[in-house]
């Protein structure tokens, strides 16, 4: 432990090496669960295993795992502001059409774009 | 600790050394890594680029005295308000205060020689720079006529005008805003000094922590919204453009989402200098410290949640635009915690009635109004009404030029003696404090009524029945650009003929206050440790206020006040 | 663990130093995620409107080269991290090797990336007035050096999506803002592979000097996190450009 | 007429008086609070001014029960704000059923209004009292907002989608219209008038229009020239169903699902004809996609209007819903 509190953690080669294999393989595997239809699922798989992926990057390559509390909690901001960004965005776009309505018959304006 | 020496005679001299005449010549200006020269380096620029917008405010007013406009044709009248708002907004009120005064103090604030990425810090500049010399390209070749806010296709399709290098410029200027985020935050988190805890933070130093998470988080946002915007301008690309399928309101989102909370990176900082100079001049502790520091961090969060309230009338959702409207009466909540705490303090003091604390005053003041009418705008039903006409400028005005620009010329005049190591006249800064509060109430109030009437922004001419209430606006802003020049005029004049000020003039409690006036290079001879609480004057006797007769050397300098 | 290396004059010690260098370094990242962030969401918003189009447009790229560029990448995160693994280890010979490494997998990937651009050229493919998306199903399968079933496929692909997207002015406006978005985030990728690359050189002289041990290693590791990070824009780029709808038909 | 200083616009729709009466609450609670701040800053200010050079101020840090009644309080007063604006937004954007129709397309730097009977205006709305009036929007090029000051209300024209916005006018007389959405070079001057006429002169007047064809028979023209007669037959044997009593109802779709045949539908199915497949139905037809005019759309829309009340092929009378796709 250095004085600042943050250890400088050494991840050996071989967890490096195992983590470059999971990801060959996560790739190998997202390329073969896009040749599959699975109708709307197969986006949602292709972001799991990227997100699987990602994490992996970040908590053994980047040294995520072994990092100080302030840093993580850095890191994990950085994605909460993006979804954020993402959420309420897609809070506008996905209600747009079934919009609550006092008439029986609404003038549903359509979102459609030319 | 403080190198100030005192002659027989009581007053005081500048230190022999300090940052300023550590060493000459231009090179030691433009290489430098002092965070005090390079604020100083931001000051010219940025004030560079208040005189630019601001010429362009004085000629929108001129131009609008009458209903058919006066003055220009109405593509000028088009590119004026824009290269106003671009100038004003991204080249002034988001660099301002942070980077000026934000920039000056913060290091020594926490005890520190200086920030904690120096060459960065000179880098960002350096950014401004750039990013300012594309947009005053933009603005000498045929100038910009989009609105500051971009609005797809008008701008990425329709516009004949110099938007790309605008973009460019916006996109780079971006940059230096992510760079001095970034330096503050590490800084804070890493470089205070002994004793310096987060609860002993000053106050100015919080609201500029949750002002630099904003620009870390949103400026990202903008730069790549804008780089969206220029790629489909010059590529064809089709993200916003309906033509080929893409969606406008997109762009609204994405700007907003950055541009909303830019709004707070102008306002918190200026609240920053608001919660530094009340206690200071009402000579008592700050009334809920932690209530005050926790709104300066709400403020940045939820302020990041609200930003599609611009968007009430575009079609966007129903169900989004409640959610939004919910949200920014959130927002609201902090800022009045921060009013009602600030005239809390005020309370049971004793209040001197010098420069600064006019300002701060006023700040309460159009703060207030700026605040109470975002009310207005938030609300669904009205904004139906409200939004896109004057009423929408008024309240901005009062937000960014009542709110941020007091703020900023008040911090300025509170820190002239530690930046200068001079007092600028009392007497005129005064006068132009309340010179500057007329003016600008004349200004923008009778623009709310305006707004009321339904005239909607961004007009070259008008119906003949809104000019009275538009030439009440027009005699406004000359009272206002008079209150502007002359503080320029007379902190210029001080800066050789002011009064000399010493280590601490008010007495003020900050850390920044315990080193000479200017400041060394390194800040302090030796690093400071911090055993006291923020705002405390009870158990401060270096302050030499505790007895009945002022301890300081000599007579009390006029510019403390009114006895 | 004693730190050695320069101390600059802003700081008290060099445990202080370091740590803000690292701090520093993953705020500026946050500040990456948000700017890329921003070309997501357009993407997430257009694809959610249009995935017929996307659909097609995606099925343009060449998958076999999307792949091999995935592995050269992650490859390459592998050998940054070794180098880092080096440099912490004070095997100050092997930090500039595996430097080196890392430089030539991102260079293949540049490579890579230009030979596809070149292909979408060749395809009438860039956004713009001479964007055309059936341009390859109209030629023989020769003249895109595709295999006669991928062309095929693409010929009946089309066909879909004209009937799905409302026709042909309409596929081709929506294709073409698939392959803005295509365009647009590649290019910032393949942007921050240059410039990593630049400080991927920097950092290989500096290290063949010996200057990087357990002691002080700060930027192997800073660059080392950029380069990173960059692989994980591509983890998502890749499945998200290439393997959306994949010949799904 | 209008005085040399007006201080609020006229009062002259639905929701002007519903406007007015949040405004006025929301008026009366921010005077009320800023009044409070004002009188308390000034108050203290002269009250507790420095009396000597030395003084400090009483060290109070704060209260906490004072923090909370000043969060807590000023929280119901926002809900009361957001939850009555809410009220009146989404009374707003739901039109009821009984509109009477008005196409409006803005372009740099015009309007162009359309009456249901095809009447043409150009920065002119006339429109009846007492009826509720629908604005149906879309834009040519850019981004224009459509608003009415002394109704309260405002839209912004969308280049690439209909948005609409509704009213029902209480009161004659003129009233200036603005765009309010910054739109390029003459955005000032890109304005008029809606006229509030009885609803028997708007009657007569709209049945005095000489100055343009009937949209209905203009529809019927481009039914011919576009050559949509060659699919879309009236008994619904063509190779696309039958306009027939479409307008209004409830269309079965391929997927199963159904969906209302608004003037949005039909638009999406003039433009991207295949993004909804009538049952029954192959997809087949080519996108009208820069190939007609937002005017022309409007006209194919009255014209398709206008065969509401025909006989719909397979079903014995009018009336039932029936599928069918124009």
């Amino acid at each position: 432990m250095s004085e600042n509190g943050h250890q400088e953690h050494v991840v050996s080669p071989k967890l490096y090496a195992t983590i470059l294999a999971a990801l060959l393989f996560g790739t190998w595997l997202t390329v073969q669960a896009a040749k599959i239809d699975l109708g709307r699922w197969n986006i949602v798989l292709a972001l799991l295993i990227a997100t699987i992926k990602m994490s992996l990057v970040i908590l053994f390559f980047m040294h995520g795992k072994y990092s100080s509390r302030r840093t993580q909690l850095v890191i994990v901001s950085g994605f909460f502001w993006l979804a954020i960004m993402l959420g309420l965005t897609m809070t506008d776009y996905s209600t747009r059409k079934p919009e609550p309505s006092r008439s029986a018959n609404p003038p549903a304006i359509a979102i459609h774009r030319a | 600790m403080s190198g100030t020496t005192t002659s027989s005679g009581g007053e005081y001299q500048l230190p022999r050394e300090h940052y300023l005449n550590a060493s000459y010549g231009i090179r030691s200006w433009l290489l430098t890594t002092d965070h005090k020269r390079i604020a100083l380096l931001y000051l010219a620029a940025v004030t560079f680029f208040f005189f630019v917008g601001g010429i362009f405010a004085t000629l929108i007013r001129i131009h609008l005295l009458t209903p058919n406009g006066l003055l220009v044709t109405p593509e000028t009248y088009n590119k004026l308000f824009t290269m106003h708002g671009v100038a004003m907004v991204f080249f002034f009120l988001i660099p301002s205060i942070p980077a000026i005064l934000g920039n000056f103090l913060i290091p020594i604030m926490i005890g520190a020689k200086d920030l904690a990425f120096p060459k960065i810090n000179l880098l960002s500049w350096y950014v401004y720079i750039i990013g300012g010399c594309f947009v005053l390209y933009s603005f000498g070749t045929g100038g910009l006529d989009t609105g500051w806010t971009f609005y797809t296709p008008l701008s990425s399709v329709y516009s004949n005008s110099a938007v790309t290098p605008a973009v460019i410029g916006i996109f780079i200027n971006g940059f230096s805003s992510i760079l001095t985020g970034l330096n503050f935050v590490v800084t804070v988190h890493t470089m205070r000094a002994p004793g310096m805890t987060w609860f002993r933070l000053p106050l100015f130093v919080w609201s500029h922590y949750a002002t630099s998470l904003i620009m870390i988080l949103g400026t990202p946002v903008i730069a790549i919204t804008v780089l969206l915007a220029g790629l489909e301008r010059i590529f064809h690309f089709g993200f916003f453009n309906p033509a080929y399928g893409g969606d406008p309101i997109l762009f609204q989102h994405l700007f907003w989402f950055y541009s909303h909370p830019a709004v707070y990176i102008m306002i918190l900082p200026a609240m920053g200098v608001v919660s530094e100079i009340i206690p200071t001049f009402v000579r008592k502790p700050i009334f809920g410290y932690s209530f005050v520091a926790a709104s300066s961090i709400g403020i940045a969060v939820i302020g990041f949640l609200v930003w599609a309230h611009h968007m009430f009338v575009t079609g966007e959702a129903t169900y989004a635009a409640i959610a939004f409207s919910f949200l920014s009466y959130l927002v609201a909540i902090p800022s009045a915690v921060k009013v009602f705490n600030w005239t809390a303090t005020l309370y049971k003091g004793s209040i001197s009635y010098d420069t600064p604390m006019l300002y701060a005053l006023g700040f309460i003041g159009l703060f207030t109004i700026g605040g109470l009418t975002g009310l207005f705008l938030a609300c669904l039903g009205l904004d139906i009404h409200l939004h896109d006409t004057y009423f929408v400028i008024a309240h901005f005005h009062y937000i960014m030029v009542g709110g941020a620009v007091m703020g900023y010329v008040g911090g300025l005049h509170f820190w002239w003696p530690k930046i200068t190591g001079r007092l600028y006249p009392e007497f005129l800064a005064r006068a132009a404090a309340i010179i500057l509060f007329i003016g600008f109430n004349l200004t923008f109030f009778p623009q709310f009524i305006l707004g009321g009437l339904g005239m909607p922004r961004r007009y070259h001419n008008y119906p003949p029945e809104f000019q009275v209430l538009n030439v009440m606006s027009t005699a406004g802003a000359s009272i206002l650009a008079l209150g502007y020049l002359l503080p320029m005029l007379y902190l210029t004049w001080s800066m050789r003929y002011g009064k000399i000020a010493g280590p601490n003039p008010w007495p003020a409690t900050g850390l920044e206050w315990k080193t000479d006036s200017p400041p060394l290079t390194e800040n302090f001879r030796e690093t400071p440790e911090v055993d006291w609480e923020p705002y405390d004057f009870v158990h401060r006797p270096d302050l030499g206020l505790t007895g009945s007769k002022p301890k300081l050397p000599g007579k009390l300098s006029p510019a403390h006040g009114d006895d | 663990m004693h730190r050695t290396g320069e101390l600059y004059g802003q700081y008290k010690t060099l445990e202080q130093q370091k740590e803000t260098a690292t701090l520093g370094m993953w705020v500026f990242l946050v500040t990456e995620i948000l700017f890329f962030g921003g070309m997501f969401l357009t993407y997430a918003i257009n694809r959610h409107e249009y995935p017929t189009a996307f659909g097609v447009g995606g099925n343009m790229l060449d998958l076999n080269l999307g792949f091999a560029n995935t592995v050269v990448l992650i490859a390459s995160s592998f050998t940054m991290a070794m180098s880092v693994w080096s440099a912490q280890t004070s095997n100050k010979k092997l930090v500039p090797i595996f430097l080196i490494f890392t430089l030539i997998l991102g260079i293949v990937f540049l490579g890579v990336k230009v030979v596809e651009y070149k292909q979408k050229f060749d395809h009438h493919l860039i956004p713009g007035h001479g964007f055309d998306i059936t341009y390859c199903s109209k030629q023989p399968a020769a003249v895109c050096g595709i295999s006669e079933e991928d062309h095929a496929k693409e010929i009946t692909e089309i066909k879909e999506g004209i009937e799905a997207d409302g026709g042909l002015v309409a596929l081709n406006a929506h294709a073409q803002l698939y392959f803005s978005l295509y365009f647009g985030m590649t290019g910032l990728h393949a942007l921050h592979m240059i410039v990593g690359a630049g400080l991927l050189v920097w950092l290989i002289l500096e290290s063949r000097k010996g200057r990087f041990d357990a002691n002080y290693n700060t930027p192997v590791e800073n660059i080392g996190l950029y380069w990173h990070f960059v692989d994980i824009v591509w983890i998502f780029l890749f499945p998200l450009l290439y393997l959306i709808n994949r010949h799904l038909a | 007429m209008q005085s040399q200083l007006p201080l609020y616009p006229e009062s002259a729709s639905n929701f002007s008086s519903q406007v007015d009466g949040l405004m006025l609450f929301m008026v009366a609670v921010c005077l009320f609070f800023g009044a409070l701040i004002c009188v308390a800053v000034v108050y203290f200010f002269f009250r507790y001014r420095r009396k000597t050079a030395d003084e400090i101020g009483a060290p109070i840090h704060g209260d906490l029960r004072l923090e909370i009644t000043w969060i807590v309080l000023p929280f119901f007063l926002l809900m009361a704000m957001f939850g009555w604006g809410a009220v009146i937004y989404v009374d707003y954007r739901h039109a009821p059923p009984d509109t009477l129709d008005v196409y409006v397309i803005g372009k740099q730097w015009m309007w162009k209004l359309q009456q249901p009977n095809g009447r043409r205006e150009i920065n002119e709305l006339h429109v009846p009292v007492d009826r509720n009036v629908r604005l149906i929007l879309a834009s040519e090029d850019v981004i224009h907002d459509f608003s009415v000051p002394a109704f309260r209300v405002k839209m912004d024209v969308m280049p690439g989608h209909y948005n609409s916005m509704w009213f029902k006018p209480t009161k004659t007389g003129r009233y200036h219209f603005f765009c309010s959405q910054y739109c390029g070079t003459s955005h000032a001057i890109m304005g008029g008038w809606v006229t509030v006429m009885e609803q028997d002169e708007y009657a007569a007047w709209l049945a005095g229009s000489t100055n343009s064809g009937d949209p209905v028979a203009e529809g019927a023209k481009l039914y011919n020239d576009l050559a949509c007669n060659t699919c879309h037959l009236p008994d619904g044997k063509g190779r696309g169903p039958s306009y027939n009593g479409v307008y209004g109802s409830k269309v079965k779709l391929a997927d199963g699902s159904a969906v209302l045949a608004d003037d949005a539908y039909i638009r999406e199915s003039i433009l991207q004809p295949n993004a909804k497949i009538v049952a029954g139905f192959q997809p087949v037809m080519p996108s009208f996609q820069g190939l007609v005019t937002e005017d022309q759309i409007i006209a194919l829309t009255a014209y398709i209007k206008a065969q509401k009340d025909q006989p719909v092929p397979g079903k014995p009378a009018a009336g039932e819903p029936a599928t069918g796709k124009k």
